[in-house]
């Protein structure tokens, strides 16, 4: 069980310089220009005031939108190889949303599935996540529909539930403990709080389990080529995604030698799966955005036992269509 | 409302197989519809939350092979299915557009020529904001502008939300796909999103009609559709012409007059 | 370290005048500058935005885009067709921020031996005082973690 | 203290190059590293990752039997940007391999039984691979036939090896290839793959059959064998997808929930049965 405490406004302004002493660095969503976006920040007051969620996702923060895997020199009849050791920068993600805060899980389920990601996992180690839970949310929220909540603990090692003054503090895991360290005596003990009552309330809006159950016979439907009719096919859903995992090695060389990148990658291309030969085994944008929900609703929980998804509603309010996750697998529930 | 009568009347008389127009969409906003029975016509909304370009989905496979298709038109919209006809992407006969008249009423413009006419009672100006930055870019110093446009673009994941959004970026195999070689860089790193941009924009020069929908798709927000305004207004000063004006239109960087005038070459 | 800083200029010509013109140059014994390396292509019409684009990302200081003179084009309007790409490329390079001032265009005939030595010249002391194009240089490996 | 590399490859030097057919080569590769070469196995039927420094990684099955060590061989056909590459090798140059990923044809099964090899134009590879391991290990198995066919008599790769497997009185190789595609001097059948299987009526009783081939052949080579008696538990093929990682996370190479570059390549026929056709 958490252990449940009080952090006062100037508590937590006191534990960011205390992270901050300690070496970290603090990303949290800030709004320049009118978008939301993770910034390095030093005190709390620097935080946007009334966001949503971000933009983009967390995710690039063990998962950078393009890192290097290896390099190495080239000369006539030989390959110097030289390794690639992330630099894992020690990082406090706060003001993220349960939502976004339990994607980390979906993605260390591939990055680590039978053999280990190296630069996924140094840079996960060097994280600590500093949730706040939901007091408002949008037509694009959903995560009571795939098993989350606005004040779901899972993948925060703290999270934070706003209240009229200060907040209700949950410390979670072993590095939220090391996070209570630095600041130990703005933790005051809290008794009586209701933490559902400081929460937003999303009502489930379609029945996950059975939605999950329906897939495989819904494999062959004209449903997925109808939705994605609209599609224009570009990977914006993908890319603001916490939990869309799937990637490119590109190779960038000259005669001297080169480097092997890994970036993001989006199953919505059409390049993604053509082979050499031309063949295209997901050849229309409505076998490609079948894979989409299949990967998050059918592959992940059999493959991981979990979901693929944690109904922060990014892809929605990301896509230049309006591709409504959510009002389309409540159409796939009722197909 | 009368949009929706006309988009019915279409599809039961057989004349088009589809509407393409605009239905309410997440947030109380509007998004693409492609309405193909007559039955679920009633969804449609055409109002100024409609901002999309609905002619980047004429010539997409899937909407192709539905057949003779009708769109719901702003003006920027018919640039682009007349440049569209100019490139030989699109029959005037496999179109129609749904179009909005001076006195508010919906007009059925069947053939180029009608859209001609109907555009040359819209003079293409930009919208104030974009016309402010990008003045404002232009009194900026050299450096100035750099540094302006890496920070944006740094924030660029090439989703290609932009491309793809795009009217005139039909290709079926881009620029960017292309591995032998490898013309541009695939990831989005620094070098990957200057030179995915430049392209995009040089590709568009003499053919971008300036919908916006480029900077209007992008997830993060930057202006990249004045990179192709900016080369669509530079072919327009240089050779006076402009994307869009008709259907029978010379691609302005495949053409040439003997006299074009410049001043930077020795 | 300016002072020992050495352009490196890539130079793009067409087979037909421009690189006739600089083999004249050497054939003349007109000596000129070191620093630029000339790729010879059919034609200046051949010669792809992203040509320059590839250069400046593979450290060239600065750049010679050089062909026939109006009507003088071997497959008769290359040259014309690569003056309207550059008149629109410039101008969305110099939107961008890119440093026109490190391209120079220029007409130099099979005959102009002497104008291409005058203007590798310029070109390379015009350089040599903008200095090496680090904006350029920094962007090659940013954005990578 | 940090994990191991997954993505980092070995070094290995091109010992030989074999030119097969047109645009089609096999190249012998030796570990550069005596640890890695010492500690290197593998099991007919996986594939690696084979590096062009400078180009990219492309996916290609070992096309040679884990029972003669020392070395691997690939062979691919010059199709993009990294085979290209791979072309352009010379004898002594360095490539990159990661592997061996995947799963494996499941021979000590098949003790006793008669094998059934059925093969198309560059898709003998991956059959050569458990040939030359079950032609190792000769006395676990009854009879053994090879059906390969080609476009043309040049398609054929692996020519002086299908020499070797007629001159041997233990296997039962039948070459054909297309009709138009014959030589005049050509001594094998003409006909296409399924056709020729048809004539061929190999008896289903205790028998595997291996197929691999492009889409068409396999399409119609399914039904004869189905005809002939084959169950599907009893075809075994090998898949193609494309991959970036070969490790179960760049996403691509899944038919369904099966992930070729881990549950795969080799499939039987009915487990195929089960999946969504996205290969």
């Amino acid at each position: 069980m958490a252990d449940t405490y009080l952090l006062s406004n100037a508590g937590l302004d006191a534990l960011f310089s205390a992270i901050r002493a300690d070496g970290r660095r603090i990303l949290a969503p800030t709004d320049p220009d009118g978008r939301s976006e993770l910034n390095p920040v030093g005190t709390p007051a620097e935080v946007a005031k009334d966001y949503l969620q971000t933009t983009l996702s967390a995710k690039a923060v063990v998962f950078p939108k393009v890192e290097r895997l290896l390099s190495y020199t080239l000369a006539p009849g030989q390959v110097e190889l030289a390794d690639a050791v992330p630099a894992a920068v020690p990082t406090v993600v706060f003001g993220i949303r349960p939502c976004e805060a339990g994607g980390f899980q979906a993605l260390d389920a591939v990055f680590n599935w039978d053999t280990r990601d190296r630069f996924f996992n140094a840079r996960m180690a060097a994280l600590a996540v500093i949730g706040v839970g939901c007091t408002r949310r949008d037509d694009a929220c959903f995560c009571t529909a795939v098993g989350g909540g606005p004040g779901a603990t899972r993948g925060s090692d703290l999270l934070l539930t706003p209240m009229a003054e200060g907040y209700l503090a949950e410390v979670l895991t072993e590095k939220g403990r090391a996070l209570q360290a630095l600041a130990p005596d703005r933790f005051q003990p809290a008794a009586g709080v209701d933490k559902a009552a400081l929460l937003v309330q999303v009502p489930p809006a379609f029945d996950q389990p059975a939605l999950t159950a329906r897939l495989p016979a819904l494999f062959d439907s004209e449903l997925w080529a109808d939705q994605a009719l609209r599609c224009v096919g570009c990977g914006a859903c993908a890319y603001v995604c916490p939990t869309c995992v799937c990637f490119d090695i590109q190779e960038e060389a000259d005669r001297q030698g080169g480097q092997r990148l890994r970036a993001w990658d989006s199953c919505g291309s059409r390049q993604f799966t053509l082979h050499a030969s031309g063949h295209n085994p997901r050849d229309t944008q409505g076998q490609r955005w079948r894979q989409r929900i299949y990967h998050k609703f059918s592959i992940y929980p059999e493959r991981y036992g979990m979901l693929g998804c944690v109904g922060c509603g990014k892809c929605t309010r990301a896509c230049p269509v309006d591709m409504n996750l959510q009002e389309h697998l409540v159409e796939a529930a009722q197909a | 409302m009368e949009l929706i009568e006309k988009a019915k009347q279409l599809l039961e008389t057989g004349a088009v197989k589809a509407v393409l127009g605009f239905e309410p969409g997440t947030h109380g906003g509007r998004r693409p519809a492609i309405v193909r029975r007559a039955e679920r016509a009633a969804r449609l909304v055409f109002d100024p939350g409609c901002a999309q370009n609905l002619a980047s989905y004429v010539t997409r496979k899937e909407v192709k092979r539905l057949g003779r298709l009708a769109v719901t038109a702003r003006p920027d919209t018919l640039r682009a299915l007349l440049q569209l006809m100019a490139e030989r992407q699109l029959r005037e006969e496999d179109v129609l557009a749904l179009a909005v008249d001076a006195g508010g009423q919906v007009v059925e413009l069947e053939t180029a020529q009608a859209m001609e006419e109907h555009l040359a009672l819209e003079p293409k100006e930009l919208p104030a904001r974009d016309r402010e930055l990008m003045d404002r870019l232009r009194r900026m110093t050299r450096e100035e502008r750099w540094a302006f446009w890496q920070k944006e673009l740094s924030r660029c994941v090439k989703c290609y939300a932009c491309r793809n959004s795009c009217p005139m970026c039909y290709c079926e195999h881009c620029t960017m796909d292309c591995n032998r070689p490898q013309w541009v860089p695939v990831p989005s790193h620094a070098l990957g999103n200057l030179e995915y941009h430049m392209v995009r924009a040089m590709h568009l020069a003499g053919r971008c009609v300036e919908c916006g929908d480029c900077g209007r798709a992008c997830p993060v927000g930057i202006p990249v559709h004045l990179l192709t305004f900016n080369a669509e207004e530079s072919v327009h000063a240089q050779f006076g012409q402009r994307a869009g004006a008709s259907a029978k239109l010379d691609y302005a960087l495949s053409t040439f007059r003997p006299d074009d005038k410049e001043t930077f070459i020795r | 370290m300016t002072d020992t800083f050495e352009p490196k200029i890539t130079a793009f010509v067409c087979n037909w005048c421009t690189y006739a013109g600089a083999d004249l140059t050497g054939t003349s014994r007109i000596k000129y500058p070191a620093n630029v390396r000339v790729l010879r292509l059919p034609c200046t019409g051949r010669i792809d935005f992203m040509l320059l684009a590839k250069a400046f990302a593979r450290g060239a200081d600065g750049i010679i885009i050089s062909g026939c003179h109006p009507n003088d084009c071997h497959y008769t309007s290359g040259n014309y067709h690569a003056r309207r790409r550059w008149m629109i490329y410039r101008d969305l390079m110099d939107f961008m921020g890119i440093d026109t001032n490190r391209i120079t265009f220029s007409w130099v005939s099979a005959a102009e031996g002497a104008k291409w030595a005058e203007l590798v010249n310029e070109v390379t002391a015009g350089i040599r005082a903008l200095g090496p194009y680090a904006e350029y240089k920094e962007l090659v490996h940013a954005g990578v973690e | 203290m940090t994990e191991p590399n997954i993505y980092l490859p070995h070094l290995m030097r091109i010992a030989r190059i074999t030119e097969e057919a047109p645009s089609v080569r096999t190249f012998r590769l030796e570990f550069v590293d005596d640890a890695a070469a010492q500690s290197f196995h593998f099991e007919t039927g996986q594939f690696g990752l084979y590096s062009a420094f400078g180009e990219g990684e492309s996916t290609f099955c070992i096309a040679s039997s884990p029972t003669r060590r020392g070395y691997i061989e690939c062979t691919f056909r010059e199709v993009g940007r990294v085979t290209a590459a791979l072309a352009d090798k010379e004898v002594g140059d360095i490539v990159g391999f990661r592997g061996p990923y995947g799963n494996v044809f499941p021979i000590e099964d098949w003790q006793g039984k008669n094998l059934l090899f059925i093969a198309g134009g560059i898709a003998l590879p991956p059959l050569r691979s458990v040939i030359w391991n079950c032609l190792d290990l000769r006395e676990r198995f009854q009879d053994i036939t090879i059906l390969y066919g080609a476009r043309t008599v040049t398609d054929l790769v692996y020519k002086h090896e299908l020499k070797d497997w007629t001159d041997r009185p233990d296997v039962n190789l039948v070459c054909t290839v297309d009709p138009g595609g014959e030589t005049p001097d050509w001594t094998g059948k003409v006909g296409f793959v399924p056709h020729i299987l048809e004539q061929l009526a190999p008896a289903p009783a205790d028998t595997i059959a291996l197929v691999c081939g492009p889409p068409i052949m396999i399409k119609l080579t399914l039904p004869v064998l189905a005809r002939l008696g084959f169950t599907p538990e009893s075809i075994f093929t090998t898949l193609e997808n494309r991959m970036k990682c070969g490790l179960g996370k760049c996403g691509r190479c899944n038919t369904g929930s099966s992930y070729v570059c881990k549950d795969g390549p080799v499939y039987t026929l009915e487990q195929l049965n089960r999946l969504p056709a996205e290969y």
